[in-house]
Order: C-alpha cells, then structure tokens, then sequence
C-alpha cells in the first residue's frame, strides 16, 4: 500500500528538506530519517521522508538483475 | 540514477520474465499483500506475463478497502457536524457508509478537506481554531509514522483543535490474523515494501518459521516484482522457505528505527475492526493513554460501531485471496467503481477495482 | 482596488460601463457594436458547426494560460474537432462579486487576443453577477460557431479497423499543471498547461488527408476516456502502445507521487488524430511541422472486436484495458 | 436523495450517465444525438441570429417558472425581438455539487418542455459541477440561433420621431414576484413572474406590419433601463404616458412598501414595441388578441430629441425623466 | 377605501394645483424637509405644475443622507471581523466610507445583511449565537420605535450578541440646529409626515412662535402635498403663521404615547455627527446608561470618529436649503448615483440623487 | 424619510398581526398600537405598526380636498 517515491534531497534545513523528483519540487518532513544529506535520496510518502536510499545496495540489486536476465 | 526507472528496464526486465520458469506443473498461488504490487502488477500487465501455472492473488494491503464501514458512518455523521472539518486522504472520499459517503456528503455542504499529509491537517488546524479538526488516521506502518509525526506536532503546538479517528493497522499481525487463520493455501507472499521500509524484514520471519511459507519483501517496479517471483519461485521448489529482501536500497533488516521508535512512543497494539470481516486480535494500533485528548472518540464521547458483514459482498474471501472478484455476484453489475458497494471496489488499488479497471474478466 | 459588485449585473449604468469600457474595447467588432437582443451575422454558406462550453477553472491565472483564453481555445478546438472553420464566439460571464476589476480586464484582454489568432469574431455577450460564495471568481460559457467548407464528414462513429490513432503531443500537461498550482498540494512545478488553438494544425492536416476519421479532443478525463467514447461510438476497440504514448518526464513525476494515471489527465492543446493507414505518416509528417504537433506520435490502431475496449499494451507486452475515468481524478495519497 | 457531485462533472463515466440518462432522454433530437465535439445543423437560409444568456435565479423554482423554462424563454424571446425565428438552442449547465438529480431532472424536463412549445432543438450542451459553495445550487447558459427569413430590421437603432411605443401587459411581475420569493421579506404575494414565450406574439406583430422599428424585451434593469437603451441607440427621447403603462395593483403594492419604482423590475415576458403611427393601431389590435398581448398598451411616443432622455408624464401633468437604473435595485426601507 | 389612491386622486388634485395662487410675485421658499416627500414631489411632477414664484427645497430629512463618513468606516471596520454580521437597512449599502462601502466590502466576502426591519436583525442574532450581530441604527423618529422595540426584544430574550452602532437622530432639533441657525430663508416648511404620526404636531410650533415661519404636517399623496402647500401658501399670505395638520388621519397633535414612551424609555438626547456637517447639539438619541450592553461602540471599545467637511461637496448647503445641487460643481460629473461622493447623492431620497433621478438639470 | 404605507389589519395575535396592503399580505409587529382590530388600518413602517388610522379624519381630508378642488 502507500504511494512513495525515492527523491533527491536538493536542501536540508532543521526539520525540513527540499526534494526534487523528476523536476517536481516539494519540501517534505525528515525528521523520520535524521542523519540527511544534500545529494542523498529518500522515500517520499505523505509529505515525510520513510528512510534514506542505500545507492550501493541499489546497485547491488541492479547487478543481480542484470545477471539475471543474462544468465544462461 | 534516478532509482526508479533503472528497474524497470523493459529489454532487462523481459530477459528475467523468461526466467520464471517452474520444472512442475503445479499450480503455485502467489500473495502480494499490498495493493500498491497489485497496481503494479496490472500496470505493467505482468501477469499476463507468467507462466500458466503461476497465479498471483491480491491480499488485504489497501488500507482504505479495509477500513469498516461502521468508521465511514461516524466519519460521515462527524462531517455532519457545524464545529467540525474532517480532513482526509482523498482515496476516503468514495467509501460507501450505510447510507452515504464523504464525497456526498461534501456535496451536500459538510466541510471535509483532502490532505496530501497528516502534517497538512495539523495546519488546517492551527487556521481553524474555532473549529475541531478531525483526521481520518487509516493506514498501515508507512502511513502510522507520518500520522505519529502530526500528534507530536500538535503536542508541540499545544493545538487542542485536532484529533485522529483511529483504524490504524499493522501487517503482520494482520498477515497472521486474516491470510493465515486456517489451513493456508498460498505458497509465498510479495511482502510489501514500503512498510517494510519502516518495520524492516524480521517481523516477516514468522511466515516461513511458523507457516513454512517462503516471502520475499519487494519494491514496486517491474524489476522487483519479477526478481521477487522468481526468488519465491526458486524458494518454493528449493522446497527453503525463507523471507528475502530484494529492495535492500530502502529496506533495512532492522528498519527504520526513528520510525519504529515514534509508532510507540505514541501506539500500542489493539484489536482491530476490518470491513465486512469483524474484529480481528491484535492487528491494530491505537493511541496510548497519554494522547487520549487526541483521540476523537474519546475527545468527542462518541465510538464506531462494531463491524458487520455486507451482503452479496465477498470481500472477506477476496481480501483472504479465497476467492476472486469475478466469483462476486455483484462485481461489475451493483458493485463498480463509480457505485463502489465492498471495500474492495473504492479505491483504485482495492483488489475488485483493479480487476475491473484492467479488465481482468 | 475596483471591484465587480452586484450593481455591475443589474442591466443598468455600471452593466453598461462594463460593457462600452472593457467588453466593447476589446472585443471591438462591428457585429458586437449592433447592440441588440441578438447579433445578426453574415451570410453562411456551407453547414453550420455549434459547439458550446462553460469554462470553470482554479486558479484563473495559470502556467500556460487563463480562463479566458481557455475558454476561446476549447471551443474553436471543438469546432475545428469537427472539421469546421471556426467564424463566432459568444461569451457569457457569471463573475462572483469582489473579482477585481482588473483582473476582469485581463481576462477579457486575453479572450480578444486569442479570439484574434483564431480569426473568430466575438458576437455577442452576456454578464451575470452573484453574490460572493456563488461563483468561483468567474465563469465563462463560450459558443461557437463554425461553418464545414469541405466535403467530407468527420466524427467519433467514423473509426474503422486498421486506422491508425495519431497524437499531437505530451498528455496530461493541463492536467497536471492545474493540479500542481492549486495551492493545497504544494509542488514546485514547471510544465505549463498545453492550452493552445487547435484549429490551424487541423487546417494543415484536412489539406493534407481526405481520408480523416476522427478528430477529438481529448479534454476532462484525459485520452482514456476521449477513446472509450470513440470505441464505444464506432463500435470497434482501439489497441495503444503504451511506450509510443509521449508523457513529459515532470508530468510523470507527478503522476507518480500522486499516484494518478496521467492518462486521465485533461488536456487543453491536444487532438486525437484517427486516420486511415495509408495516409498516416503524412498526417503525421505535416502534423510535425505544426508547432503545434512537434510531439505527434502514432499511438495506436483501431482493431475490429464488439467490446468497445480501449487495451494498452504495455513496454513489457502485457495488455491492460484503459476504461473510461470512473468518479473523480483523486490524488491516491495512500 | 441522489445529488449531484463532483464526479458527474469529472468527464467520465458518470457524465455520460446524466448525459444518457437525463440530457438525452429528454432533448432526445437526432443533432443532439451526434455526440461530437460540434453539433452540425441543418443548411440555414437567410440571415443567421445569434444570441447568449446565463441564467442565475434564486429560487431556482418559483412562482410562474423555473430556472430551465426561463432560459429558453429568455434567449427564444432575444432572437424573436431580432425578428428571427428561433430555430436552435445550446444548453450549457454549472451545477453546485449537492444538487437534487431529481431538481436537474425537473429543469431538464422543463426546457425540454419550453423548447417543444418554441419549436427549438437543443442541439448540443455541456455540463460542469463546481465545489460547494461555489455557485447557487444551477446557472445556465443558453445560446441561441434563429433566421431572419423576413425582409426587415429591427433594431434598437431604428425608432423614429412619431413612432409610437407599446407594451405586451403589465410590468415588473417577475421582479416583484422573486423579490417576494427570496425568503427574507417574508412577503405573501400571490402575482406570478410572467415569464413566457414572445415568439408567436412577435410572430403576430410582423405578420401584421411592416412598419416595427424596435422590438426589446424589458429584462433586467425594467422598462425605464431598457427604453433608455433604445433612446441612446435611437438618439430620440420617448414621452410615456404614466396613466398608461399597465401594473398589476399587487406589483403595485409591494412596489409602495418596498419603496423601489416597477419601471424598473424585471420582465420576462414582456416586449417593447416601436412601430410606426399608422401601424400602431392594427398592431395593438393583433397583440391584444394573442394571450401574450391581451394587456397590450400604448405607453408613449418617439419624439425628436438629442438628449436621449427617456420622459414620464405624471397623470397630475407634470414630467419627470427616467433615468437607467444605478447600481442594484434595493428596497428602500427608511 | 384603501386610505392611499383617494388622496392622489388626479382629478382633485389637478384641479387643487389651480388654487395655488399667490397674490404677489415675491419669490416663495418651502422646503420639505423629508425625503420622502422630496421624492413624492418629483415623482409625480408637483414642481413643474407650481407657479414659478413657488420655489420647493429639499431639506435634511433623509437618514441615510446625513449619516456620517466616519460612521460608514467604522461599520466596514467592523464588517472586516470574522466574528461579527453586520445588518443595515438596504440603502445605507451604497454609502461611500472614505475608502469603500459596505456594498464593496461585501463583494470582498464580508457578512454584510440587509434587513427590512431592526426585527429581522434580532432574529438573524438568535440565528447566529457565535456571531455578534451589528444593526446599522440609523433613522429619525419614525423609525427610532422601531430600533427600540429590537432593544427591548433583545432584553426579554436575554441574547448578547445583539446591539446597535447608533447615529439616531430627531427632526425638530434638527430643523432647529441645522435649518434655522442663522438668518432665516424658507418661508415655510412641509413636516414630515411619518415622523409626526410618532412625535405628533406639537414639536413644531417653536416655528412658528420663536421663527415666525409656518409649518404644514402632510401626507406623501399628492393630494396631501398639494393641500399643503396651498395651506402654507395662505398663512404666508395672511401672515398668520401657525402649524397645521393636514396628515389627520394618521397623525395626531399628541403623537403616539406608545411610541414616545418606548423612545425615552430606551434613548436619552445627545449630540449627533452630521455628515460632512460636524456636530450639532441635541440633535441625536443614544442609548441609555442601562443599555450600555446594547452600545457597538462601548460592548466591542471603539468608538466612531468625528465627522469632517467633504472636499468639493456642498452636501451642507444642500441640506440646509441655500444651495441646490446644481451649485455643486461635483453634480452629476464625478458624482452620481452610480459613485456618490456626498450624502445627498447617496440614497434615491437624497437631494442631489432626487435631482438627478428625475432630471431637474 | 421613512417609506411606510397604510395597511388593513386582517388577524391579530398577541403582539403581531397580519396586514393587507392591495393583496400583500405580511406579518407585523403590533406593539406600538396596543388597541388594533380586525378591520382598522395602520401605518406600516420597517415592520412594526406606527400608528392606527382615524376613517373618520381621513374623510374629513377628502372633504376639503374637494372642497378646494371645487371652490369658486
Ligand atoms: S465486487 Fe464489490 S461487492 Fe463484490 S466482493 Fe468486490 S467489493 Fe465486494
Ligand atoms: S452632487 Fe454629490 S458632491 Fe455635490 S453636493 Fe451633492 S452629494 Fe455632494
Ligand atoms: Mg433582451
Ligand atoms: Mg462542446
Ligand atoms: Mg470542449
Ligand atoms: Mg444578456
Ligand atoms: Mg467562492
Ligand atoms: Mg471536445
Ligand atoms: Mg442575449
Ligand atoms: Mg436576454
Ligand atoms: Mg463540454
Ligand atoms: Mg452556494
């Protein structure tokens, strides 16, 4: 359930970020993902961040994917 | 790198469809609990996709198809109310009552307002002192966080204007509770992803420990869904149950901790009122003691009546994966979209309107 | 700051003062200048087209546009939607009192000037006013009148097997504009609606094909719907390309937080092109010249089947049927 | 109780079920029945007239009418006063969500009603449901288009010095009538609003001369606002009669302890005529003996004059001029 | 009998209007102090039909007219609060404040509420019990009962949220403060005659005793108006200057107790603001002490400000009779009924809206 | 000032009644002509009764606006 998206947090301040997802901007809730950086990607859901995305684990999966697809 | 549309590669994605390859021909059921895989899943038209003997069921992850009916009818007489706003989702708007439902009763003049978030009603209520402010708390663990966030705003606030009617649920317990009450016929469950980003992947442990039940936690691209069919798939011939995690970019073993932390420093767990189902042990949450003077029914003195069963409507069986839309005698005739009458057909992501919205007849 | 009040919809002096001091000033036109119960228009000759609108939009100034020039491009659009050459606008006003005056002038500014571009004559008018908390700022009914010169029928029944389907450009543009701007939601958003004038890129393509089906504009309820009334009126069942169907990426971005299918979303500029095979990629061609078809794309052929269906295939191969838009276009929020 | 919500303006399916289930049921017409962006008429021959109205009354039903008659009769009588036979209507809706379907069914139903007895097709229409509290329960729009087949004008522009004035029957019956209606008075008045159809009437009236030089209707801002209409495009001044202009004593009456002047209230059913002296007999004769005309009255002359003033004789012999209405007509209670 | 159409019966009065004669040509002033015999008088065209050395003027007489600027600010000020309704009678909406009026306000989003009677401002106050209702309490005798009687109700029905932002005023210390306070002109008034169906016709014998000027109380019928004048015409004539009452049927020397009872229960005489006049002694009513919960001004702690001269408008000659409308280089140009400037151009009943309604240029 | 007109008292109840003017019918307030009947006239202003209308008076006007109306 529950729409969420994973957006590029462009501007931190104090409880508050600005995130852009696809050009879209908004500023969200973070205080449910404390440690929050410029650069850093999060999940969006009703205004507030649910977690920071792990780029390396993102990657991780890609590759098994793509070793999926390929495989054989 | 957006994360997004990386996994859902269509030239990728396809290769891994082919994968999906079981050596038996039994027929295997597979559950994505949340609604959000179910769009997904008709979206991408996946399961056209898969094998024969594949058969994906919707479980009971949509959290305005299971909210009771009985909640409708007191949000709606609240709506009723000159003192109050009722502030909401818009997916609530269509969700039959008895008799009516907010949408109508919106027409016919009762000051309810659509909200993007929680935080957003705490705003209307700090516009509106005059008036009382009642937010339409449903949702699973993505949605509790947020709503937990608005409460402690409001204590900081010192509002005294706003107030939650609570049919908060948690999945597990509810995966327990209505997937697996009796003897279980489904071979693997997608778990949903984006609760998960809150509770982690242990409380999904019991599934394969308890039930012997293989589970893999999944993101909502095509990509992840497949990846994640195609671990259930292996799990299940490997004859090794156990719960995956193939969305590790957002899921964390542990979860989110700051999440986990506000859901109790505010909620504890309750019994549970679900459409059309009754009561069911455990599968809820409500505020603690401390935050009654934010709970609506008790700030109001007013309580939603208990659930009964709708007739016609199977939406209990069709929420278990029991049965399918199309075994509803209703479905498409009384029951669309646009006269939603089980909770299954209001919103986009309920199981029978995603059945009539893609067509599967 | 001067403000329309109810003395302004009486039909006495200040009626009058708006309609020599704005009306007239902007529309300016010799029928308009008749001044009587009803215009009296030139000799017509061909078939006559009527199509008529209200337009009730928030906010009123927008990305892209206002309630003026939207309610000029919707109904020359419908006009041109049927093959006709639009020639006469009527504008009727409902103005919730308090609209500044200013803002009144704007819009009216807006209206002569798209009128204009259109080469459409503004005929004749009407202005109500009601009491504040009766209207939404304003609200403008336009009608249209066109005449059909050339000799050939155009119409939603008209969609046989093998045609092909043609866009001019990105959906759910206006769609998505609007929502973006309407203030609760709160989205820093760039693309602007696609409110634009239809008719000559329909003049380039009836120049260009005889062999022209159907010409719709797919507005409230986005293409799904437009095509669910065109299968349903031609009785066949029309099969889309998801991956040909052109989305601007910001578009889809929203739709994705929102969780809406942008192809429920209105448009304001875009025109269903349903065209015999043969003739399909120079429609295609010219439609692209157009600034107004830059984006055109094939998205899909109409294929014989009873259901009415509209079916998206999607990137994966997967078929999914589009229906029509069921209640309101709600943000999924959870 | 059914109501209208947003949905059923959304575009999809519930549009076309109020389309289906009550638009076309009750204007069932084969133009209407195109379902295209545009409506294709029927070849015209002759002079095409045109004409546009919103429509916004509270209450939607009242004494004499409802909104759904009265905005065909108001647009039917604008195209007869044009010496136009009224031959098409466009129907445009905004509706508050809320509405009763039962009430729209009642409205449709009504001018469909009024529409048979004026011999007009509704040929094309268009629904929009704004929020709560952004409109007053309906307004319509109607739009228009009759043929001038008789080789005359008409026009506010055409009276002359000598012309003689007549009315159809008493005056401000509609104005009172919803005056009294609106609740807050409190009044029990029993005159009905006297909206009806003119076209036969006028029918009548140009059957009979070829010398009518205006035909206007007395709508808002009354006789007094619309004889100075005529005046100004007329550049004439025009003499009336007090003693001769017929109201109904109850008008009269509510006129006297509301403090505000009949010449200036509301008609809907009621048509200034300025024909020419020799005629104005035969004329009178043929209006009184049509149920629309049986009150008819020669009220005042056209006199040559650059001030455009419209004047009164009083019945004690003195004269005052009738100005148009400044701003809304109020009751004047101290 | 309907007491109305026999009084304006053309015949009579036609041949009435013959009588009016003077024996010599000097220039004759009246004026009608009331408005609605201002208007009386151009509606049916009696100016037109006098002899040309019988001048009618149009004294003060109109509520409406007279009520101060800064009064008309302090009830837009007041109609900007979300928490107040204000209730006027329907004339006083077009009355330009010095930035606005209540009408535009009210196009703004105010809760502006035209009333017919102080009566339905009590009931819309019972209506509204979170609202506090303001009622525009303005008027001369004939309608200052009425005011009473809505304080009266307010007090046995025991609400507060009900009271009256007062600019009241009465017509004989009117007449005597702002017609006769210098060197006389008029050579004989027309009294107004609803307001001496309340106060009855002694109040005005000071005319004649201390000014030597004659003074007629008559109806608003043509008739009454005519008869009048052909009164007043005779005590000119005959030098005897006296008071008359030709309005007998409706007004007696005494008045109305009740009425005037009710008056002085509820009202005490003050000052009062003249628009674009200033002060005038004695010339108004304010509640009484016991009453001072009923008092806009002291219940909310405002207070209206004092009235200063318009710039360019000769409202104050007009009301005083020396100057015509004709004289004001405002007339009819930037001022008209459409955009009044001054007072007088305000209501239909002021002098300068009379003369240019009825086209006395 | 004061627009006010002359009405038929045609029920009475307590403190109000109803009038008639020319076929108009309203509900008024009657406290300040304590002494009103069914048949009497009063003077109707802003919703209250004014005064109570003396027949006899009012032909005694007649009389001598016809007598001046005559005279000579
Ligand atoms: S189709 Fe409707 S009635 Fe049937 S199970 Fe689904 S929601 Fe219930
Ligand atoms: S015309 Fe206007 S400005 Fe001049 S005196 Fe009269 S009210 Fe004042
Ligand atoms: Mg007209
Ligand atoms: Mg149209
Ligand atoms: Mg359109
Ligand atoms: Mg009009
Ligand atoms: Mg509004
Ligand atoms: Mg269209
Ligand atoms: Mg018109
Ligand atoms: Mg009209
Ligand atoms: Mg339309
Ligand atoms: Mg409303």
């Amino acid at each position: 359930m529950c729409v969420a998206v994973p957006v590029e947090v462009i501007e931190v301040s104090d409880s508050e970020a600005t995130v852009d997802f696809g050009g879209v901007k908004k500023q969200v809730n973070i205080l449910l993902v404390p440690d929050v950086e410029v650069g850093d990607y999060v999940l969006l859901h009703s205004g507030c961040a649910m977690q920071k995305l792990d780029k390396e684990e993102a990657e991780k999966t890609l590759e098994l994917f793509r070793e999926l697809a390929e495989h054989e | 790198m957006k994360y997004l549309e990386e996994f859902r590669d269509v030239a990728t994605v396809k290769k891994m469809l082919y994968k999906l390859k079981l050596e038996s021909n039994k027929k295997i059921k597979i559950m994505e609990v949340c609604g959000t895989h179910t769009m997904a899943i008709f979206r991408t038209g996946i399961r056209d996709l898969l094998p024969d003997n594949i058969e994906l069921i919707s479980g009971p992850g949509c959290p305005v198809c299971v909210t009771p009916q009985g909640y409708i009818d007191t949000a709606i007489e609240l709506s009723k109310r000159e003192d109050i706003i009722i502030t909401t989702f818009a997916d609530m708007m269509r969700v039959p009552g008895t008799d009516s439902s907010l949408q109508k009763q919106k027409a016919l003049g009762a000051n309810v307002r659509m909200v993007y978030s929680p935080l957003d009603a705490v705003k209307i209520a700090q516009d509106n002192p005059d008036k009382e402010v009642v937010f339409l708390a449903i949702g699973f663990e993505t949605t509790i966080p947020t709503i937990a966030l608005s409460v402690k705003r409001v204590e900081e606030l010192n509002l005294n204007n706003y107030s939650i009617l609570q049919s908060l649920k948690t999945m597990p317990a509810t995966m327990e509770g209505l997937v697996l009450d009796e003897e279980i016929e489904i071979d693997g469950f997608i778990c949903p992803g984006h609760v998960s980003t809150v509770i982690g992947v242990k409380p999904y442990e019991f599934l394969a420990e308890k039930y012997g039940v293989p589970a893999v936690v999944a993101g909502f691209e095509s990509g992840d869904i497949v990846f994640a069919l195609y671990k259930l798939l292996k799990m299940i011939q490997d004859r090794e149950p156990k719960i995956e995690n193939v969305y590790s970019r957002l899921v964390k073993y542990e979860g989110n901790q700051s999440a986990i932390n506000i859901i109790s420093d505010i909620f504890e767990v309750t019994n549970s009122q679900w459409r059309g189902l009754g009561e069911i042990k455990g599968s809820g949450l409500k505020l603690r003691n401390e935050y009654q003077n934010i709970d609506t029914e008790i700030k109001l003195g007013i309580s939603i009546s208990r659930e009964k069963k709708l007739k016609g409507c199977i939406c209990g069986e069709v929420l278990k994966g029991k049965k399918t839309p199309l075994e509803c005698k209703l479905f498409s005739k009384a029951c669309t979209p646009v006269n939603p009458i089980g909770a299954c057909m209001v919103s986009e992501e309920g199981t029978c309107a995603a059945y009539y919205k893609y067509g599967k007849k | 700051m001067d403000v329309i009040t109810l003395a302004h919809g009486s039909g006495g002096k200040l009626t009058h003062q708006l309609i020599d001091g704005i009306f007239q000033q902007y529309f300016d036109n010799e029928i308009l200048g008749q001044k009587n119960d009803s215009a009296l228009l030139p000799e017509v000759n061909g078939k006559i087209a009527v199509t008529t609108d209200s337009f009730v939009i928030n906010p009123i100034f927008f990305n892209g546009g206002d309630i003026g020039k939207i309610s000029v491009c919707g109904t020359v659009n419908d006009l041109a939607m049927s093959g006709a050459k639009p020639l006469y606008l009527t504008v009727g006003f409902i103005i919730e009192e308090g609209l500044a005056i200013e803002d009144l002038r704007k819009i009216v500014k807006s209206i002569a000037k798209t009128a204009k571009e259109a080469g459409v004559k503004i005929v004749t008018g009407d202005t109500k006013v009601v009491e504040q908390g009766n209207a939404d700022k304003i609200y403008i009914n336009t009608t249209g009148i066109g005449v059909v010169t050339r000799d050939i029928y155009i119409g939603g029944e008209m969609a046989e097997p093998g045609d092909k389907v043609i866009i001019n450009g990105t959906l759910g543009d206006h769609g998505a504009s609007i929502m973006a701007q309407r203030g609760d939601l709160d989205f820093d958003f760039s693309t602007e609606s696609d409110c634009c004038l239809l008719n000559n890129l329909i003049e380039d393509i009836l120049n260009t094909s005889n062999n022209v089906k159907v010409l719709r504009d797919p507005t409230r309820g986005g293409l799904a719907t437009t095509l669910n009334e065109i299968a349903s009126q031609s009785q066949v069942a029309i099969e889309l390309e998801e991956e040909q169907i052109p989305i601007k990426a910001e578009v889809r971005s929203l739709c994705e937080i929102l969780g809406v299918d942008p192809l429920y979303l209105a448009n304001e500029g875009k025109v269903i092109v349903i065209v015999s095979e043969e003739d399909v990629e120079k429609v295609l061609e010219v439609m692209r010249k157009n600034p107004m078809g830059e984006d055109a794309q094939i998205i899909g052929t109409i294929v014989d089947s009873n259901d009415s269906n509209v079916y998206l295939k999607t990137g994966l191969g997967g078929t999914r049927i589009l229906n029509m838009l069921a209640g309101e276009l709600l943000p999924r929020i959870c």
